[in-house]
């Protein structure tokens, strides 16, 4: 397949300000060095636990952040190289979806009105038009036109979600970035925004970046993951197979860890020890070495190479070196 | 919460209502504006109209709040001076805004050098005490009613300047900031759009009390004598005329401007509290 | 024989402008000496509601209990004074909330509060409750308590506070620990960290423990008996087998339904329609009616009771009458 | 923590410097010559020509801006031509008794406000609640110039019950050693308690009358932040420990909600200083604050800038002390 | 010409000079006075130019001579036109009348203990001639030279005959200071400092709040009758009257004249309000219009009601002003004076002058004094009938200064007390076309040359043929609208003797006791 999305060796470091003065004494690294592919068509999900980047990324990837270094291949264009302009106009084709279905929507606007700003950013349209494509969007996110009246506060979580999806697509894009779009929703509620989700990208042939923390959605969304930690990426593969053979020591316990309803089926899980470490301040070597029930000595000292294990699979770890 | 099915303009007026001393300021601000507007009908006499012959009486049925030392009507003074109030109010704090508000929003939401020169700027004038500030502006700017707005309008800038600079860059963080940018919506429609309308309730709470801060610097300024040209019937004008007259018994040429300084500080007060609950229920707005 | 802890019909309401509103409805539930119950239920069902009337730290001034009562080894909690109850919070039930972030006072270091737990129901010295503060954090895993004790809570990662909350809960050894949500901020690894030493300390100490959480995973590995609630109700309770394995409740059932299963993709989600009323429109009849693929006329307007099914398997359904035996799969 | 203060001092710099700025600009557009103020109304003409030539009055703004800083940098706060004296000694003599109304102004602000904030607060819309609301309502309405001639005609007039509105002690006590210029605080430190009192009495209503508006705000705002600190969750922890409700609201709460008002209260000590301006006028206290009045009146700018720049300090300091005392009490903020 | 030693004799009005005073005062006795007023002031006599510094300067210092006194219905009333001996003894004019002679009294001391010698007095005119207050002094009175004869005696020349060199001579400008210390100190020192010969030592002085002065002991013209005299500054009318009332103070300076009446029926309380050479004017500048036009200031004089002004700003404590000077000064005259309230009269006035529509002006006036703006008020009043509009330009003491000064006020109220009571002085300021305090700009050959004319006239019955002429040019030209001459109040507590009152409103407390 095609990849739509090509991100190589991204960096984001934020410089760690001290002191009123604001003199930089260290950068956090929220990003360091990622790479990967996103074919069209396809839901490539990042996991990670918090602060591992995962929201850094997808609006990196946007340029909704400046890089620090690296090229961000959308579409056979490098769009790191892009001016203010074009890159304004790139954004009907990649868009985002938000965390938190609160703070995402403005609260003063009605949603029609939310809906018709990226319209009337974007093209001159007759407000008849614009009416008629909100209706049609809202349908399409399963909402009904009366909402376009509604104010946020008088929607719930999911129907707000849904506003922020039907923003999103409302300028017909071909890829986009969700940030943990449904880990703020209720159980039922999140189950329709995920059905919801998974219809649009058949019936629209749509590419997402999905970011979650949660191993089960992930699972049931995607068809590539990614695993972060610390602003490194330490394995990814096509899901099935990265789930049912994890590479790596913390996918390994990362999947050991979720909690499973069915009480026939619980395995042995893996506790890891500690807690994440800052990013300002990374273990040297493998940065997950602290925390590995596989650590080696030359894990504390050595980065360890991305590498391919098999067609799809890659990952970084000193178990697979040789 | 979120699934309150109240319009917002009844839920506001159910939480304002809902509290008797806001009722009781928004009808103290109300009396006030009306006495303003409808002073030269409700005033039995001229405010400057002298009448010699009854000079210095105590209330009584012709002139119910007494007569000064012209025999001029404290009660007509008191309902003309209203008007001066009003204005002095409504200019000074328009100015504030117009000069405030913008220079807040700029300073927070680009940020940067530009944004920390302005509050800078605002932070030094802030560091002088509003009413000596306003004295030296007044006599800058010279006596009179003009000079004293103009400065009361400039002492109450850095205000209003800092209240939007705080909401700016509270605002520009929230996720549909960035949504707009992520749609491509320019700078310029994010301030005006998004920011303004959602900055807007602590900056009503904010005029409210800077109204009833500005009748306050207006009447120090004229107690002080820098404030408004006799015989205009100012309320501070005329304590300080009017204090000269306590001793020798004649107090109602103190106490009622007094009160009605009072009265409208407190009106705006009350009105300001209530608009602070009413639209912003945690009262995080209070605080920078 | 007498329950250690029980709640019996309770109804809480709260005030609003709009008149006094039932967040929670007819409530009963028993917990025995060492068990876990487990209460599930979406956003709003009256989950805190239910655990914080318990303690009764619900705002005075707000919430009113209208129906109902609370027994603790058969004495009411409702009926004491507010010193009795001073009595029993923190040292015969510890409670311990769902953000860690600002459950600890900012301004006071981590020993000073631990030390407060402990010497508030019992009449040690400053130093021995500081030694046994510096216990009671290395029982809960933090590894250099003696340096912890130092510290202010914002120096702390949320895994590190939850586990300085749950040695306060512990410190006076109550019989009874109600977690609200104790891992829900938490990241994955950690909350199964936190789980892992919250199941040890219950064992070690024959604790009974009330855990709210709307993760199903977590009740199914932590919890004996289980209650599913929905709009202040509780729609389902019973052995945690039996009801996982067989849920009969057509809301537990699609709840179950709606959690992407793990084990395997084959199975498209199966999403419960529509959403959660708001307390002041709780429709009469059956509360669910609305969302439920079963719905029959009845349940508009008939509210169900809590039938009991085998081993004490309760289902607010009225599938379960008595009279049809339809079973729902 | 020492290099943070040494930094935040240079920090002032800049904010001295525009204050300096303003006020020089604002002084020079001030109406009246100063020449002719300097000298008696019988001065003939080429005798007012010398003035203006001896101050400098004739020259460029630039340069007489440029001979202010040069003077200012030499710590020589000029001239008051309508005392006759340097402005230096002026304040020596004055400032004491503006300082010594401020701060008793604020303590008896803070005496009354800490625990009505903290009591209605904690027992939101009972009677006490309802009492320091209005109480609060009041003390911002109520204009100072005003409270304060009703407060002498009662006190002084009517009732005689406090000395004259005139001075800081009476004529016929001696004032105490002086040690800090407070007369409350040297009478205590040299023990001369009929100074003292006396002292105390003169004090009594101007600093009642200037704490009002301070008393209503800080009132107000511990009562919020009481307020939001009570919803919050540790408040809930502690009382889940078993405390009793008031050691949750004295241990845990007052700490919390004492840290967002230290700031209002740094604030209106420059409110004070804007106050004392009235009060002094109105209580004849002889103070700085009827100084610069004189001095704006009279267009004497050697005082004005003083007190600008002095307050401008001090308003830094106060600041960053406030700054300061909010990293002891808050652990979340730390300085280095 | 004539030694006017027996003149001393006569004017036994000095109730200082009696020595069996101090006998008389009670131990310890302290008299407390309330000025209205701090600011501005200085202990220097040299550089005094207010009111309140010039108290001070009489308190302080001895000048060669001094204003007499005058047994008037039982009271002792200062005559500041009436010249007596002080450190001078004695004094003799040559016959140009350019020549005086001054033989020092014997036995003057200093408080410092030095004598009062033709040093200290040579030295001390050196000094105020280069002051800003006295300079302008010994600039007028046009002195060439000071020179000592011996050690008693002392030669001034002047420039010009000048009949009113000995009026100088009495100002405290030229109060004699004590060169040791004067020499002794950096130049300000005498800011501060007292280092005279006079009744009282400065003791403490904060210009913020008070002035102490004790008595000189060795008074060389008797000790005071009390020990200490105490000066506070109280800026509002209500509190000095307030502190009277209470005993607080034991005199209390401007009261406001609404109060006299009141005041007067307390039973512990004296007022006294005395005509001062204060005269209140509305001065008009020809240089703007419409006051280049006669016929609108004459009009803008028929508006004036003055028996309206006194009775209602002044309280009846003041007279009617009917000359460009005080009725106390020699050769006053109120002919040519014709104005009275007349509307009519008014109108007609302004409808041939081509106003008959009215106009409007700003009228300045000087916020630190109150009656200024009730007349203003007043006026406003009463200029709405003829339908000129007046707005009132209350300014701060500082810009009305400024604004007259430079005579960019088309109208403006003023005030002026002579220090000198003599028309030669008051015109020179006032009204010679290069007068100082010319504010309005008037400028008449006539007047001019009237004055120049007066001044070397050595006669005094001609001088005052022609200052009469002065003011009825004056009062014709109509500069002015006359208002009124008002009165110096003073309140004191009734155990309070001793006042004396001087119609240049300067008190001179030395001779107050209890
Ligand atoms: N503007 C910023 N300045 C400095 N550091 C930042 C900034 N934004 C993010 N970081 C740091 O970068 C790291 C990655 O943050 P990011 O928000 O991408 O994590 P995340 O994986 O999305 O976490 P979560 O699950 O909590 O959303 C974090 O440690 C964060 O502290
Ligand atoms: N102080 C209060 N005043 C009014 N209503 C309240 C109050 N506290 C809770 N409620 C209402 O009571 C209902 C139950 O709330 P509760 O907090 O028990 O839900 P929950 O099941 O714990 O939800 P969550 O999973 O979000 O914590 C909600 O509808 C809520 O709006
Ligand atoms: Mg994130
Ligand atoms: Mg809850």
């Amino acid at each position: 397949m095609l990849p739509i999305l090509e991100v190589k060796d991204l960096k984001k470091h934020y410089p760690v300000k001290k002191g009123i003065f604001g003199r930089t004494n260290g950068m956090a690294k929220a990003l360091d060095g990622i790479s990967l592919t996103i074919c069209k068509g396809e839901t490539f999900a990042i996991v990670g636990e918090s602060g591992s980047g995962k929201t850094t990324l997808g609006k990196t990837v946007l340029r909704l952040i400046e890089p620090t270094s690296g090229s961000i291949i959308f579409d056979g264009v490098d769009i790191t190289q892009l001016g203010a302009e074009s890159m304004r106009q790139l954004k009907t084709d990649m868009q985002m979806v938000y965390q938190d279905p609160y703070g995402s929507l403005d609260p003063k606007w009605t949603v029609g009105r939310t809906l018709e700003e990226p319209l009337r950013t974007h093209y001159s349209l007759s407000a008849q038009v614009i009416t008629e494509r909100i209706h049609r969007i809202l349908e399409v996110v399963g909402l009904t036109p009366q909402h376009a009246l509604r104010y946020p506060y008088e929607l719930s979580g999911g129907q707000r979600q849904r506003v922020g999806i039907a923003r999103a697509l409302i300028l017909e894009p071909k890829f986009i970035v969700f940030d943990e779009p449904v880990s703020a929703l209720d159980v039922s509620i999140q189950a329709q925004v995920l059905t919801l989700l998974e219809d649009l990208q058949s019936r629209l042939s749509l590419t997402y970046l999905f970011v979650s923390h949660d191993l089960s959605v992930v699972r049931y969304i995607s068809n590539q993951v990614g695993v972060m930690y610390l602003g490194k990426m330490m394995e990814v593969g096509p899901t099935e197979a990265l789930f049912s053979d994890p590479l790596h020591p913390y996918t390994q316990a990362l999947i050991s860890a979720i909690p499973e309803p069915n009480p026939d089926k619980r395995s042995e899980r893996i506790v890891l020890s500690g807690e994440v470490p800052s990013p300002r301040n990374p273990p040297s070597g493998c940065v997950f070495h602290t925390r590995c029930p596989k650590a080696m000595p030359q894990c504390a000292s050595i980065q360890p190479e991305w590498l391919q294990i098999s067609e799809n699979r890659y990952t970084a770890c000193h178990l697979y070196t040789n | 919460m979120n699934r309150a099915v109240w319009h917002p303009i009844h839920a506001f007026l159910g939480k304002l209502l809902q509290r008797r001393l806001v009722f009781v300021g928004l009808v103290l601000v109300l009396i006030w504006v009306v006495l303003a507007l409808l002073a030269p009908w409700l005033a039995p006499y001229g405010p400057d109209a002298i009448h010699t012959e009854d000079k210095l009486l105590p209330p009584n049925a012709a002139y119910w709040f007494g007569t000064d030392n012209f025999g001029r009507d404290i009660f007509s003074r008191i309902l003309y001076g209203a008007r001066v109030t009003v204005w002095t109010g409504m200019v000074s704090i328009g100015i504030a805004c117009a000069v405030g508000i913008p220079l807040g929003a700029i300073a927070g939401y680009f940020g940067g050098k530009v944004g920390n020169f302005i509050m800078r700027v605002m932070d030094t004038l802030l560091a002088f005490p509003s009413l000596i500030l306003a004295m030296a502006l007044a006599a800058s700017i010279g006596p009179g009613l003009f000079g004293a707005l103009l400065a009361v309008g400039i002492v109450a800038i850095p205000e209003f300047a800092r209240l939007m600079y705080g909401q700016t860059v509270v605002i520009k963080e929230k996720e549909f900031i960035e949504a707009s940018r992520a749609i491509g919506v320019r700078h310029k429609s994010i301030l005006f759009h998004h920011i303004l309308p959602n900055a807007v309730a602590p900056l009503i709470v904010q005029i409210t009390l800077g109204l009833g801060s500005a009748v306050l610097i207006t009447s120090s300024l004229s107690f002080l004598g820098l404030g408004v040209k006799p015989p205009t019937a100012e309320w501070g004008a005329m304590i300080s005329y009017g204090r000269n007259y306590i001793i020798s018994g004649e107090w109602w040429m103190t106490v009622f401007p007094g009160l009605a300084i009072a009265t409208t500080i407190f009106g705006f007060i009350l009105l300001g509290d209530g608009l602070r609950d009413a639209l912003d229920p945690h009262g995080r707005t209070s605080k920078k | 024989m007498t329950k250690l802890l029980e709640i019996d019909h309770l109804s809480i309401e709260f005030a609003s402008p709009t008149g006094p509103i039932q967040v929670v409805s007819s409530i009963s539930l028993d917990l025995e000496p060492g068990q876990t119950h487990g209460i599930v239920g979406e956003s709003g069902s009256g989950k805190s509601v239910t655990s914080l009337s318990i303690m009764r730290l619900l705002p005075k001034d707000q919430a009113r209990v209208v129906e109902g009562d609370i027994r603790l080894q058969g004495q009411s909690l409702l009926g004491m004074s507010e010193s009795q109850m001073q009595k029993v919070r923190g040292n015969r039930i510890a409670f311990i909330f769902q953000e860690p972030m600002t459950a600890l006072n900012p301004v006071f270091k981590i020993g000073r509060q631990v030390r407060e737990a402990i010497r508030q129901h019992s009449k040690k010295s400053k130093r021995a409750a500081q030694k046994e503060a510096i216990a009671l954090l290395s029982e809960v895993g933090i590894s250099s308590p003696e340096q912890i004790v130092n510290v202010y809570p914002h120096q702390l990662s949320g895994g590190m506070r939850q586990r300085v909350m749950i040695a306060m809960a512990i410190a006076s050894n109550p019989e009874i620990l109600i977690a609200d949500e104790p891992t829900t901020a938490l990241d994955v690894t950690i909350q199964a960290q936190i789980l892992d030493l919250m199941k040890k300390l219950q064992k070690e100490r024959g604790m009974a423990m009330i855990l709210i959480t709307h993760d199903l995973g977590v009740v199914a590995e932590v919890c004996d008996v289980v209650s599913v609630m929905y709009a202040g109700q509780i729609v389902e309770q019973g052995d945690v087998k039996t009801l996982f394995r067989e849920p009969k409740h057509p809301y537990t059932v699609g709840l179950l339904n709606s959690i992407p299963q793990f084990s395997g993709k084959e199975k498209r989600l199966q999403a419960i329609s529509g959403q959660v009323p708001h307390p002041a429109e709780y429709p009469a009849g059956c509360r669910i009616a609305a969302r439920c693929p079963s719905r029959m006329d009845m349940c508009d307007n008939i509210e169900p009771t809590l039938y009991e099914l085998d081993h004490g398997h309760r289902c607010k359904c009225h599938l379960y009458r008595g009279d049809e035996n339809v079973t729902y799969s | 923590m020492l290099a943070y203060v040494l930094r935040r001092i240079a920090m002032m710099v800049p904010s001295i410097a525009g204050i300096i700025m303003i006020t020089f600009i604002l002084t020079r557009v001030l109406p009246g010559d100063p020449a002719l103020m300097i000298t008696g109304e019988q001065a003939l003409p080429e005798f007012v020509d010398k003035v203006r030539e001896q101050y400098g009055f004739n020259q460029p703004l630039l340069v007489q801006l440029w001979e202010y800083l040069k003077q200012l940098a030499r710590g020589d706060l000029g001239f008051a031509w309508h005392t006759g004296h340097a402005v230096a000694s002026d304040f020596v003599s004055r400032f004491p008794a503006t300082i010594e109304l401020t701060l008793v102004s604020m303590v008896i602000a803070l005496i009354v406000a800490i625990p009505l904030g903290i009591v209605a607060a904690s027992r939101q819309n009972s009677i006490f609640d309802h009492f320091a609301r209005v109480l609060s309502f009041i003390g911002s309405s109520v204009p100072i110039f005003w409270l304060g001639l009703l407060l002498i005609g009662l006190f002084y007039s009517k009732l005689g019950w406090l000395p004259a509105p005139m001075g800081r002690i009476s004529d016929n006590i001696n004032p105490p050693t002086h040690i800090t210029g407070l007369y409350v605080l040297d009478s205590l430190l040299s023990w001369d308690m009929v100074a003292l009192k006396d002292s105390l009495r003169h004090l009594l209503l101007p600093a009642l009358c200037l704490s009002m508006g301070t008393m209503a705000i800080v009132t107000k705002m511990i009562r919020a932040s009481m307020l939001e600190v009570i919803r919050q969750d540790f408040m809930r922890t502690a009382r889940a420990k078993g405390l009793s409700e008031r050691a949750v609201i004295y241990k845990h709460g007052l700490i919390n909600a004492l840290i967002p008002t230290l700031t209002v209260i740094g604030l209106q000590f420059g409110a004070l200083l804007g106050g004392a301006v009235i009060t002094e006028t109105i209580f004849v206290w002889p103070g700085i604050g009827n100084y610069v009045t004189e001095s704006i009146l009279s267009a004497d700018y050697a005082p004005i800038q003083a007190m600008t720049l002095i307050s401008a300090v001090l308003y830094g300091c106060i600041n960053l002390i406030v700054e300061l005392l909010y990293g002891v009490l808050d652990p979340r903020v730390r300085y280095e | 010409k004539s030694s006017n030693s027996q003149e001393s004799a006569t004017s036994s009005g000095e109730p200082q000079v009696s020595t069996t005073a101090s006998a008389k005062s009670s131990a310890g006795s302290t008299i407390t006075i309330a000025y209205s007023q701090g600011a501005g002031q200085t202990m220097d006599p040299h550089d005094a130019g207010d009111l309140t510094s010039a108290s001070y300067a009489f308190a302080l210092y001895d000048q060669l001579v001094t204003s007499g006194t005058e047994e008037k219905d039982g009271k002792t009333v200062g005559r500041t036109d009436k010249i007596v001996p002080s450190l001078a003894e004695s004094w003799k004019i040559s016959d140009d009348l350019t020549t005086y002679t001054f033989v020092l009294h014997d036995g003057v001391k200093f408080q410092s203990g030095n004598a009062v010698n033709a040093d200290a007095v040579v030295y001390s005119f050196e000094r105020a001639k280069d002051k800003g207050e006295s300079g302008s002094l010994y600039t007028l009175a046009n002195i060439k030279s000071v020179t000592k004869i011996d050690d008693k005696t002392v030669e001034f020349k002047l420039g010009a005959p000048n009949h009113l060199f000995l009026k100088y001579l009495a100002t405290f400008s030229f109060s004699i200071v004590d060169p040791s210390v004067a020499k002794s100190n950096p130049d300000d020192y005498l800011t501060q400092h007292s280092a005279g010969s006079g009744a009282f030592i400065l003791e403490k002085w904060d210009p913020a709040t008070e002035a102490v002065f004790v008595a000189n002991k060795n008074y060389w013209k008797g000790a005071p009758k009390v020990d200490k005299v105490v000066i506070k500054y109280v800026a509002e009318a209500s509190n000095r009257e307030l502190f009277l009332d209470k005993g607080d103070v034991d005199v209390a300076l401007d009261i406001p004249a609404k109060d006299v009446e009141s005041l007067s029926k307390k039973d512990n309380l004296t007022i006294s309000s005395q005509s001062s050479n204060r005269i209140v004017y509305l001065g008009m500048n020809a240089k703007y219009k419409p006051f280049d036009q006669l016929k609108v200031r004459q009009a803008i004089n028929y508006m004036i009601d003055q028996q309206k002004l006194i009775k209602d700003v002044a309280y009846n404590q003041a007279s009617p002003l009917k000359s460009s000077i005080s009725s106390k000064s020699p050769a006053f005259t109120s002919e040519g004076y014709e104005y009275k309230y007349d509307l009519d009269k008014a109108k007609t006035l302004l409808k041939e002058a081509g106003y008959e529509k009215g106009f409007t002006f700003d009228l300045t006036v000087n916020s630190s004094t109150q009656d200024y703006e009730d007349i203003a008020v007043l006026l406003k009043a009463e200029l709405e009938k003829i339908g000129v509009t007046l707005n009132i330009n209350k300014v701060a003491p500082a810009q009305y200064r400024e604004l007259i000064n430079k005579k960019s006020a088309a109208a403006y109220l003023g005030k002026y007390t002579s220090l000198v009571n003599d028309p030669s002085y008051h015109y020179g300021f006032l009204l010679d076309s290069k007068g100082a305090s010319n504010y309005t700009g008037y400028s008449s050959k006539v007047v001019d040359d009237l004055l120049a004319k007066a001044n070397v006239e050595p006669d005094e019955a001609k001088r005052t043929e022609l200052y009469k002429q002065v003011q009825k040019q004056i009062t014709a030209d109509s500069p002015w609208a006359y208002l009124y001459e008002s009165n110096l109040i003073a309140g004191f507590n009734k155990d309070v003797q001793g006042y004396i009152f001087y119609p240049d409103e300067i008190i001179r407390f030395s001779s107050l006791y209890k």
